[in-house]
């Protein structure tokens, strides 16, 4: 941890709060389109509380902009020369101080800050955030796990402006953990006013209502039509916002928020057809921007469980006869980052996500179809997520007609995306694309999640390897520990031996798409992927 | 059967009887061009469904990478998909399965919603207040919704999508059914049957429904069409038939997203093909009517 | 509004001679363009009115006789145009006149009223508002006084309360109610023409007596003109100066009422008019000369005395009435005093009919003879009595068991409206046929033969058999029934009013066969009729009903010529007479 | 006219009931498992299995109906999975948007539809009566998302005539105070003629769009009884007095020609909400239909369960008001009750 750095940042940021303007009252009508933000998207937030039950991702927007965690991460530029979080450089969000000890961390919290409702941030609300957010069960219980951040008593407030996080374990993503969504702080006092017997943590208001320290909280919410953001002038998180007021708005067609893009109307919309995104570049009325999915792949998956797909042969031939490059083309427009067709002497690199060596190559699949004793194939499904059916219908498509050149009979499966889970859960699809990415950017993260034997649910092909298992285990060790020569032949091995066994084909690193006006600014690439509307700023 | 013994004349009869439909049917044509487009046309999807999978330029499943998105062209004449698909060989091949769709789901729904109604106009009573309850229920979802549900429930096979087309339009044909049975019900020669020694089954299969059928033509028709709308509506918010089977709706739900970015010809020809094929039916419905009323046979 | 100024038509009429004949008919000739070509309705016909006669074109159906009305008022319908000759209407070329001017000539010069009087008022708008549609139209009165004008236009066609029927909707209105506000309405603005079509088509009796009564006076008073289009003849001579005969779209014959009676000219009058029934003659003089005298004289009357083949006593027939009351309210409401009673359509009847008897049930509409000719065909269910046929109670055999019984052979019924009683699907073999094929036994392989032998018997020409009803003549229809119905060889055969729907000529021919079939065959018919004539001409026996109850029944002659009940009297006298 | 209104009320429970359990039935065959959706992305099979215990979802059918029944009682509707929102609040918040849409579009559709109708009858035969059929049918033949995108990509892309199709408001316009929650009615109820023009203008084109559909069973419902009354004998009495051709057309037929076109109102009406499912879809519109679709993709019950239950009463209602229009047009009717 480089801390001078997280101090120079703070100080920084404590001189630039000194001024902030006072709050207009503005009615919706006379406010000026300058400094209103117009978002278009698909679809919207079904929760505003990420401890929320079975709140979706447009949710964890809200809180991420509503609601101030302890740490954050610093920018630095990305590969594609937009701004990037750093995912080793944390900054002051709530706290002024990180001071990392052997087995815990204690943070000091900024003596200004108060939450929306004018109370001062204490550290008793950050314990009874974090108690909160481990005890809710469901995914906030589940993200805050993969930092071994599991039980009450790892949180300590030992006095109102100090709080202090005792480590379970030795783990290198318990910091970064903390820097998610997730951990978020809420105003205690305000919540528990609004707690009953059956809802000892005030679930019910958070859903409806935002009760954080945040840069903007939620002044209307139309479920599945609108959301209006106001700036929270009193903000203590970083440089106040330059945009008053934001306006979300769900437009379901894909073509009519092109359209409103085209047109002017909207400012910014991030999920639209990659076919949008290239045309929309071509013409260069709009900024676009791409950035690469941290620690995502789009792969196709097989199940190893049961035959065909547990011989490793049928599973290098459809690595083989997987049209690769037909998809980048017609699926992506080229709007992805290829994970195939790397030289064939290229050392495996201490990365995650890297590309495998294989190719399309129907002849080579033949043969090792046949090897395998299925020289005249044999019929499967193939399935995917119909939430996502701009990508995966294609790409199915071309896959199914792929695999037909080499026996391998397919009909395509629409799940419904509310089933997708359920299905994916079940493990039995035989064959099947997909989508995973983690927040904390680490490999030995990802393959813990979904190579790893013990069988979390993300391994969806029931993959089970001892060798893989030895190499994640020793991996997530060394990083513990620091041992850096060890991490680096861990991670090489995993890799090398998920490429040797291929239970998951990946095909790619999907693109974050952004589209806006010009004369938006601040867009910046978050671990999340949503927006952050503090550094959105217009003309 | 018995009307064989019948008539020693019995062809020089039915030729007679075709000759007299024939006479009218060029006739109602003649007094309305636009009954005769919709008979044209109708032999034309006919057609396509028949041989179009026969004759078509390419295999509309094969995706070519090299030619996505390309306008219509000598070589490609209503362009080709994201895909590159040829859309022409697409839509003509479509013909067959939408077809399909709609007949068997009319079909189906006859069978059901046919006879109900015909037994509820006849006999009255209970069987009447049962059948109009079914019905009644039926109406009051939203018949679109009701349909989205049952292909939901079921799973997107073409096997529910006709099975909910056909519950859809179950209270139309039983309210046609029971209205013209119900009037037909002491029609004199209903009566008549009932002396000559019918019982009500078979007064209901041999007398009533060969009187309906002309009335149930036009009902058959004019479902036809809205058989094809539902299954192009189910196809559009995803629940149509499975990828990458050619489908008019389903083509232009994939190309709706391509109309903004100018990529026309992906949602029209189908969308064409489609309302086409739609506004035959309809036109077929409007005509046969016009065949089928007593008042102009005179 | 005041009075409208003259159009230039009042003022051609006002100035038009007096001499002339008000309506003018020469050489016209109207055509209809249908799918099989052109028709000639009317084919240059002469017909000429004079102001204050009365006029009556008569002919049976197709004769032209309603076009020629509709082509005088220039309302034939889009198939139809004059394509030939002239109609003067006081000196006025009518068929010159642009349309937006005879409109003007319509309802203020001359007027129309139609069959079906019920059918012919808009449903849904009140009867007072109707006319007063026509007043303010014609611009008679001041718009102030128009309601007043419309309640004295309903006193004057004696219709009684007026002033409260000014409000009433035609479904709340007696059918010879809704003729008279027809007639109120086409005589709301004094026109000099009024042309009946067919008044009284679907009136009992004794309303077609009471309308035509009115109709008259009316036109007598205020010295109008009227056609009177009928196809009796026997109602044309009664209440009109002049007879015009059509046939076929051709004027056969016009002379005055009497002398048509006395000396008609015309052969085809001359058949016409022996086919009119009417008292002192036997159903062998309906026929036309030739064939009267080549037809068998009528059989004696075979009469069993021992049995009667047909007893009915007490029988009842009850209708739920219709409960009006609400759902809720009859489940919360106060319950009411009194139980609503059922509506009884048949009350108590007894009669009998004797093997080869022939029994006439004669009755205005809604007297019960209908529910009653349907409960002894078992058709519907009873309330209460006995059926008893040939020694069996029927009566108590459910109706819906009944059809397929041994027992149903033996008894048929000819229907009212030989089109509705045929299916539209099955050829006439196959018509005829069906009682054969469900009911006769070890018949089955001789089917075509024996439709054949009935088709002959009936005098349906043996190679219409493979026809469809609409491919068959209203007469040929009543065959194919009539041969239907003594498929089986039944003991009783119920007629329900069998000519009714039928023209008078093929009346005669049908009545005849009837006759001819019970003499051969040994049948015994139950005749629901509402037309005296008729019955007096087939029947050995008469039941009159009224109400659901019998007024009085005896034999024939008895009850026709002396009746004791004065219903039957009434509807004696109803009958149109013709100036002999 | 109250004991018609209350006999039909008591015709209707059974209906109800019909939908209560269909519904029930229907939504509990959905493929999906709220359990599974509760517990969130990452749970184990022992949390899906404590979420469903606490759902009741474990129990047997017929004691999930008791409690679905229950709660309906209650007039609770449950929450929605998707939006997170009570169903109830939702239906009430969402329904005058849908309803205000789909009688725009019925008005619209009757106010061309009948015109038509009655000069294609009037004119049976010609250009025009083949010219309004094959209008009219096309309009019937084009699927309704069709239709709507292609409306949006001609006057709100192309030309920039219709502001963008984000819903019932323009952005920064605020919604006017609700009363009636048609926006149309409470602008002008408030005089603020601008809100008025702005949600009209958002309103054109997914009413144009329902219109379309609707205007070939109107159209063809109009003609063909306008033709039988125009064929009936009071109208042959009517012009035989001399009335003029518009006294006679619509005093005498029009007015009876309506009765079988208002009892086709109903039957339009049901398709139309079914067909405004899509047509919210495409226009962003914030109504029932968009929100019922979505939850049924989600296989979320309680929002579909809500729908069709408001839709199912919304239906008896308007069936009501047809009777009642019914018997204002028809005096028959009037007395018989």
């Amino acid at each position: 941890m480089k801390r001078r750095d997280f101090l120079k940042s703070a100080s920084a940021l404590a001189a630039s709060t000194a001024v902030s303007a006072p709050a207009v009252f503005s009615p919706a009508k006379a406010q000026s389109r300058q400094e209103t933000l117009l978002i278009v998207s698909e679809s919207g937030p079904n929760n505003l509380d990420i401890h929320g039950v079975g709140t979706n991702v447009p949710g964890y927007e809200v809180s991420w902009n509503c609601y101030d965690r302890l740490i954050s991460h610093e920018m630095k530029t990305g590969s594609n020369g937009q701004p990037y979080y750093d995912k080793n450089k944390f900054k002051p969000e709530l706290a002024e101080d990180m001071n990392i000890g052997d087995m815990s961390v204690t943070f000091k919290l900024k003596k200004k800050a108060t939450f929306q409702d004018g109370t001062p941030v204490t550290a008793k609300d950050v314990k009874w955030s974090l108690d909160r957010a481990v005890s809710v069960g469901g995914f906030p219980t589940f993200q805050m796990g993969a930092g071994s951040l599991t039980k009450p008593e790892q949180f300590v407030a030992v006095d109102d402006n100090t709080f202090r996080v005792d480590f379970a374990r030795k783990d290198r993503l318990t910091v970064p953990d903390l820097a998610v969504i997730v951990p978020c702080v809420v105003n205690s006092e305000l919540v528990k006013k609004h707690a009953t017997e059956k809802d000892p943590w005030g679930m019910e208001f958070t859903k409806q209502n935002t009760a954080g320290s945040g840069a903007y909280k939620v002044a209307s919410w139309v479920a599945g039509t609108e959301v209006v953001l106001e700036r929270n002038d009193a903000w203590m998180g970083g440089p106040l916002p330059k945009t008053k007021k934001i306006i979300w708005r769900m437009v379901p067609s894909a073509g009519n928020r092109r359209a409103l893009l085209e047109r002017g109307d909207a400012d910014i919309s991030y999920d639209l057809p990659n076919k949008d995104f290239v045309e929309l570049k071509q013409d260069g009325k709009l900024t676009i921007v791409s950035t690469p999915y941290s620690n995502g792949i789009q792969y196709i998956g097989m199940n190893v469980k049961n035959p065909p797909f547990d011989n490793i042969k049928v599973r290098q031939a459809v690595a083989y006869a997987i049209p690769y490059q037909k998809i980048m083309d017609a699926v992506l427009f080229g709007l992805a980052k290829p994970l195939f067709g790397a030289v064939p002497d290229a050392p495996t690199e201490v990365a995650w996500p890297q590309p495998h060596k294989y190719n399309t190559d129907i002849a080579k699949a033949k043969a090792l179809m046949a090897e395998a004793g299925y020289p005249n194939g044999f019929d499967t499904t193939l399935s995917f997520d119909l939430g996502f059916a701009g990508v995966n219908e294609p790409l199915c498509v071309l896959t199914q007609e792929s695999l037909a050149q080499i026996g391998i009979r397919t009909t395509i499966n629409k799940v419904p995306g509310a089933n997708w889970r359920t299905e994916l859960n079940k493990k039995t699809l035989p064959l099947y694309t997909n989508v995973f990415s983690g927040w904390l950017d680490y490999p030995e993260y990802f393959f813990i999640w979904c190579y790893h034997g013990k069988n979390s649910i993300f391994n969806t092909m029931s993959y089970q390897s001892k060798t893989t298992d030895d190499f994640i285990d020793g991996a997530v060790n060394a990083a513990a520990t620091g041992d850096n020569a060890t991490y680096d032949m861990d991670v090489k091995g995993f890799v090398d031996t998920a490429y040797a066994d291929m239970p998951r084909v990946p095909l790619y690193q999907p693109y974050v798409n952004v589209a806006m006006q010009k004369n938006v600014s601040g867009y910046a690439y978050w671990f999340h992927r949503r927006l952050d509307y503090r550094t959105l700023a217009k003309g | 059967m018995t009307d064989i013994s019948l008539s020693p004349h019995g062809a020089a009869a039915a030729k007679a009887q075709s000759n007299s439909i024939f006479r009218h049917a060029r006739y109602v044509v003649a007094e309305n061009p636009v009954t005769g487009a919709a008979f044209g046309l109708f032999i034309l999807i006919a057609l396509c469904a028949l041989i179009g999978p026969y004759v078509v330029p390419y295999d509309p499943l094969a995706s070519d990478t090299s030619a996505t998105l390309a306008s219509p062209s000598f070589k490609h004449w209503f362009g080709t998909d994201q895909l590159g698909r040829d859309i022409f060989s697409r839509v003509i091949v479509a013909t067959r399965l939408d077809f399909t769709i709609a007949i068997s789901s009319v079909m189906l729904v006859f069978a059901m919603g046919g006879f109900a109604g015909i037994a509820a106009g006849f006999f009255g009573g209970w069987t009447d207040r049962i059948v109009g309850r079914i019905s009644d229920t039926i109406m009051a979802f939203p018949l679109f919704v009701l349909a989205m549900g049952i292909v939901a429930a079921l799973g997107n096979t073409v096997t529910n999508i006709v099975l909910a087309t056909a519950i859809v339009n179950f209270p139309l044909y039983v309210r046609v059914a029971r209205a013209e049975a119900n009037v037909r019900r002491d029609a004199g020669f209903v009566q008549a049957a009932r002396l000559s020694g019918n019982g009500d089954f078979r007064i209901l299969l041999m007398h009533i429904l060969p009187n309906i059928m002309p009335i149930m033509m036009v009902q058959i028709s004019l479902t036809m069409g809205y058989a094809i709308l539902n299954a192009a509506g189910l196809s559009f918010i995803g629940l149509g038939v499975r990828p990458p089977t050619p489908e008019w709706g389903i083509m232009v739900a994939e190309g709706a997203g391509n109309i903004i970015s100018g990529e026309w010809w992906i949602a029209l020809f189908p969308g064409a093909a489609l309302m086409i094929a739609v506004f035959c039916f309809n036109l077929l419905g409007d005509g046969l009517r016009d065949l089928v009323d007593p008042q102009r046979r005179t | 509004m005041a009075k409208k100024k003259p159009t230039k038509t009042e003022e051609l009429l006002r100035n038009s001679d007096k001499s002339l004949p008000l309506l003018d008919v020469q050489d016209l000739t109207v055509e209809f363009v249908t799918r099989r070509g052109i028709v000639r309705a009317v084919q240059h016909i002469n017909i000429s009115v004079a102001k204050g006669e009365s006029l009556a074109i008569v002919g049976e159906s197709g004769s032209g006789k309603s076009v020629t009305s509709y082509a005088v008022m220039r309302i034939l319908d889009r198939a139809g145009r004059i394509t030939d000759g002239t109609v003067m209407f006081s000196g006025i070329d009518l068929r010159a006149m642009p349309e937006n001017e005879i409109r003007d000539l319509r309802g203020r010069e001359m007027s129309m009223i139609f069959q079906s009087p019920r059918l012919a008022l808009n449903p849904i708008r009140k009867i007072g508002r109707q006319i007063e549609d026509v007043l303010h139209q014609h611009a008679q009165v001041d718009s102030g006084l128009v309601s007043e004008k419309a309640i004295e236009m309903l006193e004057h066609v004696r219709i009684a309360r007026p002033r409260e029927r000014y409000h009433a909707y035609p479904f709340e209105l007696s059918g010879g109610m809704c003729q008279r506000v027809v007639i109120a309405l086409a005589l709301a603005c004094k026109p000099q023409l009024l042309i009946a079509d067919e008044p009284t088509t679907g009136l009992d009796v004794t309303t077609q007596k009471a309308v035509m009564d009115l109709t008259v006076d009316l036109t007598r008073e205020r010295g109008m003109s009227m056609i009177l289009i009928t196809h009796d003849l026997g109602l044309a001579a009664a209440y009109c100066d002049r007879i015009v005969v059509m046939e076929k779209g051709h004027v056969v014959e016009t002379a005055q009422a009497e002398r048509i009676f006395k000396a008609p000219s015309h052969r085809y009058t001359r058949k016409l008019m022996r086919a009119t029934p009417r008292p002192g003659v036997t159903l062998r003089d309906l026929l036309p000369e030739e064939e009267a005298k080549s037809a068998r004289p009528i059989g004696h009357t075979d009469r069993h005395a021992a049995k009667p083949l047909l007893v009915v006593e007490k029988l009842v027939k009850e209708y739920p009435r219709n409960d009006a009351r609400g759902t809720l309210t009859k489940l919360f409401g106060p319950r009411p005093a009194v139980e609503p009673e059922n509506f009884r359509a048949v009350d108590g009847i007894s009669f009998t009919v004797d093997r080869g008897e022939s029994v006439g049930l004669v009755g205005e509409s809604g007297c019960g003879k209908s529910t009653t000719s349907m409960m002894v065909m078992r058709l519907i269910d009873k309330t209460a009595g006995t059926i008893m046929f040939d020694g069996e109670d029927i009566g108590e055999i459910p109706a819906r068991k009944f059809a397929t019984l041994p027992l149903r052979k033996r008894i048929q019924m000819v229907f009212q409206d030989p089109t509705d009683s045929l299916n539209p699907r099955f050829t006439a073999a196959r018509a005829i046929a069906d009682p054969i094929l469900r009911l006769g036994n070890g018949e089955r392989a001789f089917v075509r033969e024996r439709c054949e032998e009935l088709a002959r018997q009936v005098g349906l020409p043996v190679e219409l058999l493979d026809r469809f009803p609409h491919q068959l003549s209203g007469g040929q229809k009543a065959r194919v029934g009539i041969a239907r119905a003594i498929a089986l060889k039944p003991d009783l055969i119920v007629l329900d009013e069998p000519t009714a729907a039928l023209d008078v000529s093929v009346q005669a021919v049908v009545l005849n066969l009837l006759q001819d079939l019970k003499d051969s065959l040994g049948m015994s018919y139950l005749f629901v009729s509402h037309d005296l004539n008729v019955v007096r001409l087939l029947c050995d026996r008469v039941i009159v009903m009224q109400t659901g109850q019998i007024v009085e029944q005896g034999p024939t002659d008895q009850v026709l010529v002396a009746p004791q009940a004065a219903y039957t009297r009434d509807l004696l006298t109803a009958i149109p007479h013709p100036p002999l | 006219m109250l004991t018609l209104i209350s006999r039909r009320m008591m015709l209707v429970i059974p209906n109800l009931i019909g939908v209560v359990i269909i519904t029930f039935l229907l939504t509990r065959a959905l493929p999906g498992d709220p359990a599974a959706y509760f517990a969130g992305p990452a749970a184990d099979k022992q949390a899906i299995e404590q979420i469903r215990v606490k759902l009741g979802l474990d129990k047997p059918l017929i004691v999930q109906f008791g409690r679905y029944v229950a709660d309906l009682g209650h007039l609770n509707l449950g929450n929605s999975l998707t939006t997170g929102q009570p169903v109830l609040t939702e239906i009430k918040n969402r329904l005058p948007a849908s309803a205000e849409l789909t009688l725009f579009g019925l008005i619209l559709s009757m106010s061309i539809a009948v015109p038509l109708g009655i000069l294609a009858a009037v004119k049976q035969g010609s250009w025009i009566d083949h010219t309004c059929r094959v209008v009219a049918t096309a309009g019937v033949s084009l699927p309704v998302f069709f239709t709507g995108l292609l409306l949006v990509y001609v006057f709100y892309f192309l030309l920039g005539w219709s502001p963008a199709p984000l819903g019932r408001l323009d952005v920064f316009f605020s919604p006017p105070p609700q009363i009636t929650g048609f926006y149309l009615v409470d602008s002008l109820l408030n005089r603020d003629l601008s809100t008025f023009r702005a949600a009209l203008s958002q309103l054109l084109l997914p009413g144009l769009t329902l219109c379309i559909f609707s205007l070939a069973p109107i159209t063809r419902m109009t003609r063909a009884s306008m033709l039988a009354v125009l064929a009936s004998d009071f109208v042959r009495t009517a012009s035989a007095s001399g009335l003029d051709s518009r006294t006679v057309i619509l005093t005498y037929a029009f007015r009876n020609a309506m009765l079988p076109v208002v009892t086709t109102l109903g039957m339009v009406f049901s398709f139309l909400l079914g067909a405004n499912v899509l047509v919210e879809k495409v226009f962003a519109w914030p109504g029932i239909g968009s929100y019922a679709v979505e939850a049924l993709i989600a296989s979320d019950f309680a929002p579909v369960q809500g729908f069709v239950l408001a839709m199912a009463i919304l239906y008896v209602l308007l069936n009501l008001i047809i009777d009642v229009l019914y018997g204002i047009i028809d005096p028959r009717v009037r007395l018989e009750t």
